[in-house]
């Protein structure tokens, strides 16, 4: 069955505390280079028939309003998986 | 005899922790997560809490810091560690127990007196109950939800390395009822719910005979001082 | 990197015609007049920055000063007697002996848990808890008074979730027992639910910490999380105007809480003040650095100066004006003496929290801020943090509350008839603002800590201080909308009393409070004049008990629509006890103990539970409120409580005597029989207001037949009014009202149980 | 400065609640397309200078040490953002 993957990322301007902790921790391990983690959800959502155009804009619609929050997130890919 | 309480920065309940080691009659020894050494303790305890904020998952970063390779060493030469709610993640993070911890099924963090069923009394942290006796001690978290492969899974019930099952309620989704699990060896024992909440006349669940006068979670404690004693 | 040019206070001297946005940032052009007058010039924008959200209705409480004053003025030497720091401090400090004092405040965080409940309310427990550090104590509690919009309506569940989720997230991350609170559904909050959160933290006497910047020499340093660009809506408006191309884009009121960071920030903090590395503290919250820098600098030797420069920051375009109005969390700013720079420095690396220097106590009695080498802010702190606007609103009898009062729940007949009282008790305990809030306390941790005595659903929580001596305190909160609604001035009595028999039938004494005004907008002059006689009602009725109102918080313009919220002055009283072993239970836990109501019992029922539920009613007037009975009745229950004559004790508040006799069964599961006939012929009143009235200064207790004559003999002596109305019974696991009706237990349960898992789903455990 | 993106999802044969909740919110929403949602995680890694193949086995190191738990997770890609 094909798969609609989503992506939602914390909003740029807003703290993402989870991704601060983790940058820090990969830091004490000693990665130097690591500036900065951001860490996001990646929604694989299994479709059963086709995925018409419809369909995506469906799943943009929730997208925005249910797998993420817009006040603080963005969602920033829907795609069809390959 | 000198038990250790390791305080990661986010650690919350390591006093609670220190408290029922003393109530029970220990020493208790405070262990920072940035130690190299054990300071010569005999027996180690992994305190709940949300270490690094539990953001990456839960027990992740704590799993590496630097005290954890003293405490892998010695759990693998036979040291008794126990790890309670968020200990028991670490623990899970660092493949010293098996499975993992995932977000409970209904969604939210939840915190009630749960009842147990003590399967396993062959560990230095559970010689002091009854083989099936039931204890009431609270539980409390978000992410307790047990999981392990089939294998894995058929592995822990058959070697019988199941330690506590959770009884009436599962209160967070966890496979076959688990509630806490040990090692092989026996020394490790990890469980989701609290002893170190329930082991101070007033301050633990209610029973029937009193307010908040649940104790089942001394006997824990109290245990693995008999055992570094005897071994 | 950021190459916006700095408005200097150079270049605000040349160019005095400069248009300034003020009106964007809430300033009226009379309020920007008298910067103008003040400063001898135009503000620079970063000036004009700092005084728009010190000037704000929230930090400066322009037009609240002048009727808060009262809590000042009308004290008693026995108000003061246990005060260490009263009002105006970040929060008060009330000495509870054995050389412990404990600190506790009560705080909003309305309008952002509307927006995005679960961050707003996450960051409503952050912010409280700093306030209490920043005192030099350890927070060992939080509590949560929260106000939702009606129960069925299709925005409330977002809002619950949300605002549940993210206080039990933050407190139950800082390894905070929730130790108690109040839930309230109403469709007057649907648009703006009240989030106010409670902190208490414990000190030593010696640890005692303030807010203000002494010793000239000494460093200022900002630590714990960087400066982002969170919580600063309007300033990005003063950027875009200096800004000629492009402008940043307009950044999000919202602001992220890390609680994780803020625990470290807590031991942090409590090991600099152990290490004697700290003259004064401040917290960060509203205003952010504005803040803090003008409220050290008017509270100590009057000047600083800061290279803004040295501000970390999480996102480098920040500009100079964002960052002084940034509501970044999880910061403070400390006065550290140069020769503790280094050991101060060693503890923040410890707990790997980022510190900077960013300047100094001066005596210039300016405070003055540099950005890339220049001047661009240069003002008086005072001007700026405590001699802002005030404003003497007016106000206005409200055209209709005459009417309001006038129609008297009288008019509603009222049944003799057992199975329909039944039917009245049971829809009024699952009614949803008597309802079990397990479904809300179940997500909070009351464990952690190891030193809760108290908690959900006990009257009051209750913390250990002292683990030796068992010293401890008490807390409760109140406010009843609808009371308010009907009558200001006695609303906000009713919440303090409310809340003071609440912390007397644990068994501690009352001492102090604290209180959190939610009103709506004070430019609509009937709302003023509710606030008014609120505090009003509030400050004669501490003067009355004899407990002081130590700070607290005022909220305006709570508003869905134009239409206000009921006044909710949220009361929390804080009491003590000597030893929490002493402490009383709200429920009968033995068969065969009588059960006595203290007190005597009228026909009030205006604004009562039962006049909203059964008759969807709001009218009449409130409960009267006697503070002889309720100080007699504290008296005595605290008496009952040290000799160990009572086995319980529940107050009665709304719902009546029947809410207080369910509140004995459910706690432990303990049923019981009763009769009403007494009261009633004793107090002259009907069934129904012997069931439900809800009469103030009544308590119901169990005592042990072995203590019953003690007992009569403490209520004689202390002349409290006592009439034996029923047995606590086992076995036929039912509560029995003799000649009226029977429940069973499970039927009182599942009544009580069900109402917010029908909304919200599913209780783990059922 | 570059990113480079790493992606983790639960085990196939594990269960995923989160997942189980938000397909079954997602269904009441819409047509029934949506049979199944998993969640797993996505890190943007922003890195100091070059990504050097180096530096990218060192990554997918943390990714499989760090960032996920191999015991319930699969790191799914490692790759720079463009
Ligand atoms: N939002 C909340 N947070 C914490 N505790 C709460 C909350 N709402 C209610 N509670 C607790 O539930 C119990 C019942 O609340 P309530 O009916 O208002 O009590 P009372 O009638 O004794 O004032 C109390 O222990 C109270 O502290
Ligand atoms: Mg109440």
């Amino acid at each position: 069955m094909p798969k609609v993957i989503v992506e939602v990322m914390p909003k740029e301007v807003l703290l993402d505390p989870a991704g601060k902790a983790t940058a820090r921790a990969l830091q004490r391990f000693g990665d130097g280079e690591i500036t900065d983690v951001r860490i996001g959800k990646r929604f694989e959502i299994t479709i059963e028939g086709e995925v018409t155009p419809k369909l995506l804009d469906h799943i943009a619609e929730v997208a925005k309003d249910v797998l993420s929050n817009d006040v603080i997130e963005d969602v920033i890919s829907i795609r069809v998986a390959d | 005899m000198r038990v250790g309480v390791i305080t990661f920065p986010g650690s919350l309940d390591d006093r609670d922790a220190l408290r029922a080691i003393r109530l029970a009659g220990g020493d208790a020894v405070s262990l920072w997560h940035g130690d190299t050494d054990l300071h010569g303790v005999d027996a180690i305890v992994l305190p709940g809490g949300f270490s690094y904020g539990d953001y990456l998952r839960c027990g992740a970063i704590a799993a590496h810091s630097p005290i954890m390779s003293e405490v892998i060493d010695a759990a693998n030469k036979g040291m008794p560690v126990l790890g309670i709610c968020n200990g028991f993640q670490i623990l899970v993070e660092a493949h010293l127990l098996a499975g993992g911890l995932i977000r409970n099924d209904h969604g939210t963090f939840v915190r009630r007196d749960q009842k147990l069923r003590v399967e396993n009394i062959d560990t230095p942290w559970t010689s002091g109950y009854t083989q099936g006796q039931e204890i009431t001690i609270p539980l409390k978290n978000g992410e307790g939800g047990f999981i392990a492969d089939d294998e894995t899974l058929n592995r822990l019930e058959g070697d019988g390395l199941v330690v506590f099952r959770y009884l009436e309620v599962n209160p967070n989704g966890s496979l076959n009822d688990i509630a806490g699990l040990r090692n092989a060896r026996g020394n490790v024992v990890g469980l989701m719910p609290h002893p170190e909440h329930a082991v101070e006349p007033g301050f633990g669940p209610d029973t029937p005979a009193a307010m908040s006068s649940g104790t089942d979670g001394l006997a824990m404690f109290q245990s693995v001082l008999r055992a570094t004693v005897l071994s | 990197m950021n190459d916006h040019i700095p408005d200097t206070v150079e270049n605000a001297a040349a160019t005095p015609e400069k248009d300034q946005p003020f009106h964007l940032l809430g300033l009226k052009p009379d309020e920007y007049q008298q910067i103008r007058d003040i400063l001898g010039r135009r503000p620079t924008s970063g000036e004009l920055a700092m005084y728009s959200v010190m000037w704000s209705e929230h930090c400066s409480y322009k037009s609240s000063k002048v009727h808060l004053r009262q809590f000042g003025q009308k004290v008693s030497p026995e108000m003061t007697k246990h005060l260490m720091v009263g009002m105006g401090e970040n929060a008060g400090v009330v000495d509870i002996g054995e050389g412990w004092a404990v600190t506790f405040k009560i705080e909003s965080h309305n309008h952002p848990s509307y927006i995005e409940p679960f961050q707003g309310a996450a960051t409503g427990i952050g912010g409280i808890v700093r306030d209490i550090i920043s005192m030099g104590a350890r927070p060992v509690a939080v509590m949560d008074a929260l106000r939702f919009g009606a129960i069925d309506h299709p925005d409330t569940t977002r809002v619950v979730n949300g605002v549940v989720g993210g206080i039990s997230f933050y407190g139950n991350c800082l390894g905070l027992p929730n130790i108690g609170g109040e839930t309230w559904f109403d469709s007057v909050y649907q648009a703006n639910p009240l989030v106010n959160a409670l902190a208490v933290g414990a000190l030593r006497h010696e640890d005692l910490h303030l807010a203000n910047a002494k010793g000239v020499g000494n460093k200022v340093v900002l630590f714990g999380a960087r400066t982002g660009g969170d919580g600063i809506g309007g300033a990005s408006i003063l950027a875009s105007d200096t800004f000629a191309e492009g402008g940043p884009t307009k950044r999000p009121a919202v602001q992220v809480g890390d609680p994780f960071a803020e625990k470290v920030l807590i031991e942090c903090c409590l090991e600099l003040f152990a290490g004697g590395c700290v003259e004064g503290i401040q917290d960060l919250g509203a205003a952010g650095i504005s803040c803090a820098t003008s409220e050290l600098a008017s509270n100590g030797d009057g000047g600083m100066f800061i290279t803004l420069d040295n501000v970390l920051l999480r996102d480098p375009t920040l500009t100079a004006e964002e960052i002084l109005m940034s509501e970044s969390q999880e910061r403070m700013m400390a006065i550290v003496r140069p020769d503790k720079l280094d050991a101060f420095l060693e503890v923040t690396t410890k707990w790997d929290v980022e510190a900077s220097v960013l300047g100094e106590v001066t005596d210039t009695g300016r405070l003055v801020i540099e950005w890339k080498g220049q001047t661009i802010v240069d003002v008086d702190p005072r001007t700026v943090a405590i001699d802002g606007p005030v404003y003497n609103r007016p106000m206005e009898y409200p055209a209709w509350l005459d009417a309001l009062q006038a129609d008297s729940p009288a008019k509603f007949a009222r049944s003799t008839d057992g199975d329909e009282l039944k039917r009245q008790f049971l829809a009024i305990l699952g009614s949803p603002n008597e309802a079990d809030t397990d479904w809300i306390t179940n997500q909070y941790d009351y464990y952690v800590g190891g030193n809760t005595a108290l908690h959900t659903p006990d009257g009051a929580g209750m913390i250990r201080i002292d683990e030796v001596s068992g010293l401890g305190v008490a807390l409760a909160t109140d406010a009843n909308g609808r009371y308010c609604q009907l009558d200001p001035y006695v609303g906000a009595q009713l919440a303090l009393v409310e809340s003071y028999r609440n912390v007397a039938s644990s068994g501690a004494k009352p001492l102090a409070v604290s209180d959190c005004l939610n009103f709506g907008s004070p430019e609509n002059p009937e709302v003023m004049w509710q606030f008014a006689r609120a505090v009003e009602g509030l400050a004669d009725g501490c003067l009355e008990l004899g407990i002081p109102v130590t700070g607290g918080n005022v909220s305006f313009y709570n508003q869905t629509g134009d239409v206000p919220i009921h006044p909710t002055p949220v009361v929390a009283v804080l009491g003590s006890i000597d030893n929490v072993a002493r402490r009383l239970p709200s429920g009968w836990q033995d068969e065969g103990e009588n059960i006595y109501l203290l007190g005597v019992t009228a026909d009030e029922l205006g604004g009562s539970v039962w006049a909203g539920v059964i008759h969807d009613h709001l009218g009449g007037v409130p409960p009267r409120v006697d503070f002889t009975a309720e100080k007699d009745l504290a008296g005595l229950l605290g008496a009952a409580a040290r000799e160990g004559i009572v086995t319980s004790a529940v107050d009665l508040g709304t719902g009546g005597f029947m809410r207080a006799l369910a509140d004995g069964v459910l706690r432990f599961g303990v049923g019981a029989r009763v009769w009403i006939d007494e009261i009633m012929s004793r107090d002259g009143v009907d069934s129904t207001a012997a069931l439900f009235s809800e009469t103030q200064a009544r308590a119901l207790v169990s005592v042990a037949r072995e203590d019953d004559v003690k007992f009569r003999g403490l209520c004689e002596g202390r002349d409290v009014p006592v009439v034996r109305v029923g047995v606590t019974d086992k076995r036929p696991g039912e509560l029995e009202v003799q000649g009226l009706f029977a429940v069973t237990i499970d039927e009182l349960r599942h009544a009580h149980r069900s109402t917010l898992p029908t909304h919200f789903g599913p209780v783990v455990g059922g």
